[in-house]
Protein backbone atom coordinates (compact mmCIF):
# COMPACT_ATOMS: atom_id res chain seq x y z
CA UNK A 1 0.00 0.00 0.00
CA UNK A 2 1.03 3.80 -1.03
CA UNK A 3 0.08 6.75 0.82
CA UNK A 4 -0.68 9.79 -0.51
CA UNK A 5 -1.09 12.84 1.45
CA UNK A 6 -1.74 16.57 0.39
CA UNK A 7 -0.13 19.41 1.80
CA UNK A 8 -0.64 23.68 2.81
CA UNK A 9 -4.07 24.33 1.12
CA UNK A 10 -5.11 21.37 -1.01
CA UNK A 11 -8.26 19.95 1.31
CA UNK A 12 -8.14 16.75 0.32
CA UNK A 13 -8.04 13.87 2.92
CA UNK A 14 -5.04 11.01 2.85
CA UNK A 15 -5.74 8.45 -0.07
CA UNK A 16 -4.26 5.04 -0.03
CA UNK A 17 -3.58 2.87 -3.08
CA UNK A 18 -1.53 0.13 -4.50
CA UNK A 19 1.15 1.25 -7.05
CA UNK A 20 4.55 0.29 -8.36
CA UNK A 21 5.83 3.78 -9.33
CA UNK A 22 4.97 7.41 -9.64
CA UNK A 23 3.91 6.85 -13.45
CA UNK A 24 0.71 4.78 -12.08
CA UNK A 25 0.61 7.24 -9.09
CA UNK A 26 0.14 10.48 -11.38
CA UNK A 27 -2.59 7.96 -13.62
CA UNK A 28 -4.67 7.38 -10.59
CA UNK A 29 -4.68 11.37 -9.29
CA UNK A 30 -5.18 12.06 -12.52
CA UNK A 31 -8.80 10.29 -12.11
CA UNK A 32 -9.55 12.46 -9.09
CA UNK A 33 -11.61 15.87 -9.56
CA UNK A 34 -10.76 16.91 -6.38
CA UNK A 35 -6.97 16.63 -7.09
CA UNK A 36 -6.36 17.15 -10.74
CA UNK A 37 -6.36 20.50 -11.20
CA UNK A 38 -3.74 20.80 -8.55
CA UNK A 39 -1.33 18.53 -10.69
CA UNK A 40 0.38 20.62 -12.52
CA UNK A 41 1.74 23.22 -10.51
CA UNK A 42 2.87 20.96 -7.76
CA UNK A 43 5.91 19.27 -6.64
CA UNK A 44 6.27 15.80 -5.24
CA UNK A 45 8.36 13.87 -2.37
CA UNK A 46 8.49 10.36 -1.96
CA UNK A 47 9.23 9.78 2.04
CA UNK A 48 10.27 13.52 2.43
CA UNK A 49 12.40 13.50 -0.59
CA UNK A 50 12.02 15.78 -3.52
CA UNK A 51 11.81 13.50 -6.18
CA UNK A 52 11.95 14.62 -10.63
CA UNK A 53 11.69 11.19 -11.45
CA UNK A 54 8.18 9.99 -12.67
CA UNK A 55 9.79 6.12 -13.54
CA UNK A 56 10.64 5.97 -9.91
CA UNK A 57 10.04 2.45 -8.39
CA UNK A 58 7.37 2.39 -5.37
CA UNK A 59 7.59 -0.36 -2.72
CA UNK A 60 4.53 -0.71 0.30
CA UNK A 61 4.73 1.69 2.77
CA UNK A 62 6.18 4.30 1.03
CA UNK A 63 4.64 8.23 1.18
CA UNK A 64 4.09 10.46 -2.00
CA UNK A 65 3.50 13.72 -0.76
CA UNK A 66 2.35 16.46 -2.90
CA UNK A 67 3.39 20.05 -2.50
CA UNK A 68 1.03 22.45 -3.98
CA UNK A 69 2.71 26.39 -4.90
CA UNK A 70 5.07 27.69 -2.04
CA UNK A 71 5.26 31.19 -0.18
CA UNK A 72 7.34 31.36 2.85
CA UNK A 73 8.87 34.34 4.86
CA UNK B 1 16.12 26.02 12.03
CA UNK B 2 13.35 26.88 14.51
CA UNK B 3 10.00 26.89 13.96
CA UNK B 4 7.43 29.02 16.42
CA UNK B 5 3.74 29.27 17.05
CA UNK B 6 3.08 32.86 16.04
CA UNK B 7 4.85 36.38 15.64
CA UNK B 8 8.76 35.32 16.16
CA UNK B 9 10.73 37.50 19.05
CA UNK B 10 12.28 38.96 16.74
CA UNK B 11 15.06 40.67 19.11
CA UNK B 12 15.38 37.89 21.06
CA UNK B 13 16.55 35.39 18.21
CA UNK B 14 18.95 38.12 16.71
CA UNK B 15 20.67 38.45 19.99
CA UNK B 16 20.76 34.58 20.63
CA UNK B 17 22.23 33.91 17.19
CA UNK B 18 24.64 37.02 17.74
CA UNK B 19 25.86 35.18 21.15
CA UNK B 20 25.81 31.83 19.69
CA UNK B 21 28.96 33.25 17.09
CA UNK B 22 30.47 35.43 19.19
CA UNK B 23 33.62 33.63 19.56
CA UNK B 24 33.40 31.95 15.90
CA UNK B 25 35.62 34.70 14.02
CA UNK B 26 33.13 35.71 11.54
CA UNK B 27 34.01 39.16 9.96
CA UNK B 28 30.27 39.50 8.73
CA UNK B 29 26.85 38.75 10.30
CA UNK B 30 23.60 39.30 8.35
CA UNK B 31 20.27 38.93 9.20
CA UNK B 32 16.97 39.39 7.26
CA UNK B 33 13.80 39.92 8.99
CA UNK B 34 10.64 39.46 7.50
CA UNK B 35 7.27 41.42 8.78
CA UNK B 36 3.63 41.24 8.03
CA UNK B 37 2.71 44.45 5.57
CA UNK B 38 -1.00 46.08 6.57
CA UNK B 39 -2.25 45.76 3.07
CA UNK B 40 -5.37 44.58 1.33
CA UNK B 41 -6.91 44.82 4.52
CA UNK B 42 -5.54 41.32 6.33
CA UNK B 43 -5.60 41.40 9.50
CA UNK B 44 -2.88 38.37 9.61
CA UNK B 45 -0.90 36.15 7.46
CA UNK B 46 -1.47 32.57 8.38
CA UNK B 47 1.13 29.66 7.36
CA UNK B 48 1.25 26.04 7.20
CA UNK B 49 5.08 24.26 7.33
CA UNK B 50 5.72 20.78 6.14
CA UNK B 51 8.60 20.64 8.28
CA UNK B 52 10.55 17.01 7.42
CA UNK B 53 11.00 18.99 3.68
CA UNK B 54 12.14 22.52 5.29
CA UNK B 55 14.57 20.82 7.17
CA UNK B 56 16.41 18.58 4.31
CA UNK B 57 16.12 21.98 2.52
CA UNK B 58 17.57 23.60 5.21
CA UNK B 59 20.55 21.45 6.04
CA UNK B 60 21.50 21.14 2.12
CA UNK B 61 21.78 25.31 2.79
CA UNK B 62 23.61 24.57 5.73
CA UNK B 63 25.99 22.44 3.71
CA UNK B 64 26.42 24.62 1.05
CA UNK B 65 27.44 27.65 3.47
CA UNK B 66 29.93 25.52 5.41
CA UNK B 67 31.41 25.03 1.68
CA UNK B 68 32.04 29.04 1.68
CA UNK B 69 33.05 28.78 5.10
CA UNK B 70 29.94 30.55 6.31
CA UNK B 71 27.07 29.25 8.06
CA UNK B 72 22.94 29.98 7.99
CA UNK B 73 20.57 30.39 10.36
CA UNK B 74 16.66 30.18 10.29
CA UNK B 75 13.20 30.94 12.11
CA UNK B 76 10.17 30.89 10.98
CA UNK B 77 6.39 31.36 12.26
CA UNK B 78 3.83 28.60 12.00
CA UNK B 79 0.00 29.67 12.28
CA UNK B 80 -0.98 33.52 12.75
CA UNK B 81 1.37 36.21 12.41
CA UNK B 82 -0.45 39.71 12.98
CA UNK B 83 0.40 42.67 10.66
CA UNK B 84 3.44 44.94 11.92
CA UNK B 85 4.87 41.63 13.44
CA UNK B 86 7.25 39.61 11.91
CA UNK B 87 7.47 35.63 10.39
CA UNK B 88 10.60 35.17 9.27
CA UNK B 89 14.55 35.70 10.04
CA UNK B 90 17.13 33.76 8.72
CA UNK B 91 20.88 34.63 8.56
CA UNK B 92 24.17 34.18 7.47
CA UNK B 93 27.23 34.39 9.19
CA UNK B 94 30.76 34.38 6.97
CA UNK B 95 34.42 35.45 7.37
CA UNK B 96 33.89 37.63 4.43
CA UNK B 97 31.64 40.38 3.59
CA UNK B 98 31.03 39.64 -0.13
CA UNK B 99 30.54 35.89 0.84
CA UNK B 100 27.77 37.22 3.46
CA UNK B 101 26.37 39.54 1.16
CA UNK B 102 25.50 37.12 -2.11
CA UNK B 103 24.69 33.96 0.18
CA UNK B 104 21.90 36.14 1.99
CA UNK B 105 20.50 36.88 -0.95
CA UNK B 106 20.47 33.48 -2.72
CA UNK B 107 19.28 31.93 0.37
CA UNK B 108 16.33 33.98 0.53
CA UNK B 109 15.84 34.01 -2.53
CA UNK B 110 16.01 30.24 -2.99
CA UNK B 111 13.32 30.03 0.10
CA UNK B 112 10.99 31.93 -1.24
CA UNK B 113 10.88 30.02 -4.23
CA UNK B 114 12.15 26.01 -2.71
CA UNK B 115 10.69 26.06 1.43
CA UNK B 116 8.03 23.95 1.69
CA UNK B 117 5.44 26.65 3.40
CA UNK B 118 1.94 27.90 2.28
CA UNK B 119 0.47 31.57 2.98
CA UNK B 120 -2.54 32.59 3.79
CA UNK B 121 -4.14 35.93 4.04
CA UNK B 122 -6.58 36.31 7.20
CA UNK B 123 -9.12 38.73 6.56
CA UNK B 124 -12.20 38.69 9.27
CA UNK B 125 -10.84 35.25 10.81
CA UNK B 126 -11.02 33.40 7.37
CA UNK B 127 -7.55 31.76 5.72
CA UNK B 128 -7.55 32.61 2.34
CA UNK B 129 -4.88 30.56 0.38
CA UNK B 130 -1.99 33.36 -1.42
CA UNK B 131 -2.37 31.49 -4.48
CA UNK B 132 -1.24 34.23 -6.66
CA UNK B 133 2.24 35.08 -4.60
CA UNK B 134 2.95 32.30 -4.52
CA UNK B 135 5.37 29.86 -6.87
CA UNK B 136 5.39 26.58 -7.73
CA UNK B 137 8.48 24.03 -6.27
CA UNK B 138 11.29 23.15 -8.46
CA UNK B 139 10.37 20.23 -11.00
CA UNK B 140 6.22 20.91 -10.19
CA UNK B 141 4.12 19.13 -12.47
CA UNK B 142 5.71 16.16 -12.63
CA UNK B 143 2.32 14.16 -11.52
CA UNK B 144 0.16 16.07 -14.61
CA UNK C 1 23.80 58.01 11.51
CA UNK C 2 25.11 57.53 14.81
CA UNK C 3 28.69 57.73 16.26
CA UNK C 4 30.06 55.85 19.49
CA UNK C 5 33.24 55.82 21.31
CA UNK C 6 34.52 52.24 20.88
CA UNK C 7 32.59 48.88 20.39
CA UNK C 8 28.66 49.00 19.09
CA UNK C 9 25.91 47.89 21.73
CA UNK C 10 24.94 45.86 18.14
CA UNK C 11 22.05 44.19 20.33
CA UNK C 12 20.72 47.63 21.73
CA UNK C 13 20.89 49.44 17.99
CA UNK C 14 19.42 46.65 15.91
CA UNK C 15 16.20 46.44 18.43
CA UNK C 16 15.86 50.17 18.55
CA UNK C 17 16.05 50.87 14.68
CA UNK C 18 13.41 47.19 14.90
CA UNK C 19 11.08 49.81 17.02
CA UNK C 20 11.46 52.85 15.32
CA UNK C 21 9.94 51.15 11.97
CA UNK C 22 7.38 48.98 13.51
CA UNK C 23 4.83 50.81 12.32
CA UNK C 24 6.46 52.23 9.09
CA UNK C 25 5.12 48.94 7.31
CA UNK C 26 8.32 47.79 5.34
CA UNK C 27 8.39 44.23 4.62
CA UNK C 28 12.33 43.68 4.65
CA UNK C 29 14.82 44.90 7.40
CA UNK C 30 18.21 44.10 6.54
CA UNK C 31 20.54 44.69 8.75
CA UNK C 32 24.68 44.37 8.17
CA UNK C 33 26.69 43.45 11.01
CA UNK C 34 30.64 44.02 11.44
CA UNK C 35 32.74 42.24 13.47
CA UNK C 36 36.83 42.72 14.32
CA UNK C 37 38.18 39.40 13.47
CA UNK C 38 41.33 37.90 15.61
CA UNK C 39 43.60 37.56 12.82
CA UNK C 40 47.73 38.91 12.57
CA UNK C 41 47.83 38.80 16.24
CA UNK C 42 45.95 42.28 16.89
CA UNK C 43 44.20 42.96 19.90
CA UNK C 44 41.66 45.55 18.07
CA UNK C 45 41.08 47.78 15.22
CA UNK C 46 41.22 51.25 15.17
CA UNK C 47 39.23 54.15 13.45
CA UNK C 48 39.41 57.37 12.46
CA UNK C 49 36.03 59.18 11.07
CA UNK C 50 35.71 63.02 9.36
CA UNK C 51 32.36 63.06 10.35
CA UNK C 52 31.19 65.81 7.83
CA UNK C 53 31.75 64.42 4.56
CA UNK C 54 30.35 61.38 6.39
CA UNK C 55 27.28 63.03 6.55
CA UNK C 56 27.61 64.15 3.25
CA UNK C 57 27.97 60.55 2.10
CA UNK C 58 25.48 59.05 4.53
CA UNK C 59 22.58 61.78 3.70
CA UNK C 60 22.84 60.98 -0.32
CA UNK C 61 22.43 57.56 0.28
CA UNK C 62 19.29 58.61 2.26
CA UNK C 63 17.86 60.24 -0.77
CA UNK C 64 18.74 56.90 -2.97
CA UNK C 65 17.41 54.93 -0.96
CA UNK C 66 14.17 57.36 -0.26
CA UNK C 67 13.64 57.54 -3.84
CA UNK C 68 12.92 53.59 -3.87
CA UNK C 69 10.98 53.49 -1.37
CA UNK C 70 12.97 52.69 1.36
CA UNK C 71 15.44 54.14 4.23
CA UNK C 72 18.93 53.23 5.54
CA UNK C 73 20.73 53.62 9.05
CA UNK C 74 24.22 53.22 9.96
CA UNK C 75 26.27 53.13 13.27
CA UNK C 76 29.77 53.29 13.41
CA UNK C 77 32.45 53.20 15.76
CA UNK C 78 35.17 55.74 16.87
CA UNK C 79 38.70 54.45 18.56
CA UNK C 80 39.57 51.09 18.97
CA UNK C 81 37.52 47.94 18.90
CA UNK C 82 38.72 44.79 20.51
CA UNK C 83 38.43 41.38 18.47
CA UNK C 84 35.04 39.90 18.56
CA UNK C 85 33.26 43.30 19.05
CA UNK C 86 31.45 45.47 16.28
CA UNK C 87 32.74 48.51 14.34
CA UNK C 88 29.56 48.57 12.22
CA UNK C 89 26.31 48.30 11.88
CA UNK C 90 24.33 49.17 9.00
CA UNK C 91 20.63 48.17 8.06
CA UNK C 92 18.25 49.19 5.00
CA UNK C 93 14.04 48.57 5.62
CA UNK C 94 11.87 48.53 2.49
CA UNK C 95 8.97 47.41 1.63
CA UNK C 96 9.93 44.99 -0.71
CA UNK C 97 12.58 42.22 -0.53
CA UNK C 98 14.56 42.32 -3.85
CA UNK C 99 14.78 46.40 -3.19
CA UNK C 100 16.38 45.27 0.05
CA UNK C 101 18.73 42.60 -0.97
CA UNK C 102 20.28 44.55 -3.99
CA UNK C 103 20.31 47.89 -1.58
CA UNK C 104 22.14 46.56 1.11
CA UNK C 105 25.09 45.10 -1.03
CA UNK C 106 25.33 48.73 -2.71
CA UNK C 107 25.16 50.48 0.55
CA UNK C 108 27.84 48.56 2.19
CA UNK C 109 30.21 48.20 -0.74
CA UNK C 110 30.05 51.58 -1.59
CA UNK C 111 30.71 52.65 2.59
CA UNK C 112 33.74 50.11 2.07
CA UNK C 113 35.21 52.14 -0.87
CA UNK C 114 33.67 56.16 -0.10
CA UNK C 115 32.68 56.47 3.52
CA UNK C 116 35.80 58.69 4.90
CA UNK C 117 36.95 56.20 7.98
CA UNK C 118 40.77 54.89 8.10
CA UNK C 119 41.14 51.43 10.06
CA UNK C 120 44.62 51.04 12.12
CA UNK C 121 45.09 47.48 13.58
CA UNK C 122 46.39 47.64 17.50
CA UNK C 123 49.65 45.36 18.40
CA UNK C 124 51.24 45.68 22.00
CA UNK C 125 49.37 48.80 21.98
CA UNK C 126 50.51 50.34 18.82
CA UNK C 127 48.19 51.69 15.67
CA UNK C 128 49.37 51.16 12.51
CA UNK C 129 47.40 52.25 9.28
CA UNK C 130 45.93 49.62 7.56
CA UNK C 131 47.01 51.07 4.49
CA UNK C 132 47.17 47.62 2.49
CA UNK C 133 43.19 47.23 3.44
CA UNK C 134 42.57 50.98 2.37
CA UNK C 135 41.21 52.16 -0.89
CA UNK C 136 41.62 55.18 -2.30
CA UNK C 137 37.91 57.07 -2.55
CA UNK C 138 36.51 58.37 -6.16
CA UNK C 139 38.55 61.39 -7.67
CA UNK C 140 41.86 60.45 -5.81
CA UNK C 141 44.69 61.15 -7.30
CA UNK C 142 43.53 64.91 -8.39
CA UNK C 143 46.49 67.17 -6.71
CA UNK C 144 49.16 64.35 -7.90
CA UNK D 1 44.11 82.49 3.20
CA UNK D 2 42.83 78.45 2.89
CA UNK D 3 43.69 76.58 4.71
CA UNK D 4 45.17 72.66 3.99
CA UNK D 5 44.21 70.01 6.60
CA UNK D 6 45.58 66.12 6.02
CA UNK D 7 42.99 63.42 7.18
CA UNK D 8 43.47 59.84 9.13
CA UNK D 9 46.96 58.37 8.74
CA UNK D 10 48.92 61.88 7.36
CA UNK D 11 50.82 63.28 9.98
CA UNK D 12 51.25 66.27 8.98
CA UNK D 13 49.77 69.71 10.57
CA UNK D 14 47.44 71.94 8.75
CA UNK D 15 49.04 74.25 6.56
CA UNK D 16 47.93 77.70 5.52
CA UNK D 17 48.88 78.96 2.16
CA UNK D 18 47.56 82.09 -0.76
CA UNK D 19 45.86 80.35 -3.33
CA UNK D 20 43.40 81.02 -5.95
CA UNK D 21 42.32 76.83 -7.53
CA UNK D 22 43.05 73.84 -6.16
CA UNK D 23 45.68 73.96 -9.19
CA UNK D 24 47.56 76.05 -7.02
CA UNK D 25 47.32 74.31 -4.29
CA UNK D 26 48.52 71.01 -6.08
CA UNK D 27 51.59 72.51 -7.24
CA UNK D 28 52.06 74.07 -3.47
CA UNK D 29 51.81 70.33 -1.90
CA UNK D 30 53.92 68.59 -4.54
CA UNK D 31 56.54 70.38 -3.29
CA UNK D 32 56.32 68.95 0.16
CA UNK D 33 58.30 65.85 0.94
CA UNK D 34 55.79 64.53 3.79
CA UNK D 35 52.94 65.22 1.67
CA UNK D 36 54.16 64.67 -1.81
CA UNK D 37 53.90 60.62 -1.84
CA UNK D 38 50.40 60.51 -0.64
CA UNK D 39 48.85 63.18 -3.50
CA UNK D 40 48.31 59.91 -6.15
CA UNK D 41 46.01 57.94 -3.39
CA UNK D 42 44.08 61.19 -1.96
CA UNK D 43 41.15 62.44 -2.46
CA UNK D 44 39.83 66.16 -2.30
CA UNK D 45 37.68 68.09 -0.52
CA UNK D 46 36.91 71.37 -0.36
CA UNK D 47 34.78 73.30 2.87
CA UNK D 48 33.46 69.06 3.17
CA UNK D 49 32.12 68.56 -0.12
CA UNK D 50 34.21 66.31 -2.48
CA UNK D 51 35.49 67.39 -5.37
CA UNK D 52 36.92 66.36 -8.79
CA UNK D 53 37.53 69.78 -10.43
CA UNK D 54 41.18 70.60 -10.85
CA UNK D 55 39.89 73.97 -11.90
CA UNK D 56 38.07 75.03 -8.95
CA UNK D 57 38.05 78.72 -7.74
CA UNK D 58 39.26 79.02 -4.25
CA UNK D 59 38.53 82.04 -2.04
CA UNK D 60 39.38 83.39 1.32
CA UNK D 61 38.41 80.92 4.45
CA UNK D 62 37.95 78.02 2.12
CA UNK D 63 38.95 74.55 3.53
CA UNK D 64 40.46 71.87 1.66
CA UNK D 65 40.76 68.68 3.07
CA UNK D 66 43.30 65.69 2.20
CA UNK D 67 41.77 62.23 2.26
CA UNK D 68 44.27 59.27 2.05
CA UNK D 69 42.03 55.52 1.47
CA UNK D 70 39.80 54.33 3.14
CA UNK D 71 38.87 51.25 5.26
CA UNK D 72 35.33 51.72 6.83
CA UNK D 73 33.47 48.71 8.69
Amino acid sequence: MIKIEFLGPISVEPIEMEATSLQEVANRLQEIEAVSGWLDKCAVAVNDEMTNDLTKILKSGDRVSILPPVCGG
Amino acid sequence: MELYQGSLDVKAIFGRWLDEESESNYGAYIPFVGTIRAEDNIEALSFDIYEPVLQTWFNSWVKKAESKGAKVKMAHAIGDVPVHTSSYLSAVFSPKRRVALELIDEFVEDFKANAPIWKYDVIDGNRIYAEDRSTPMEGSGLLS
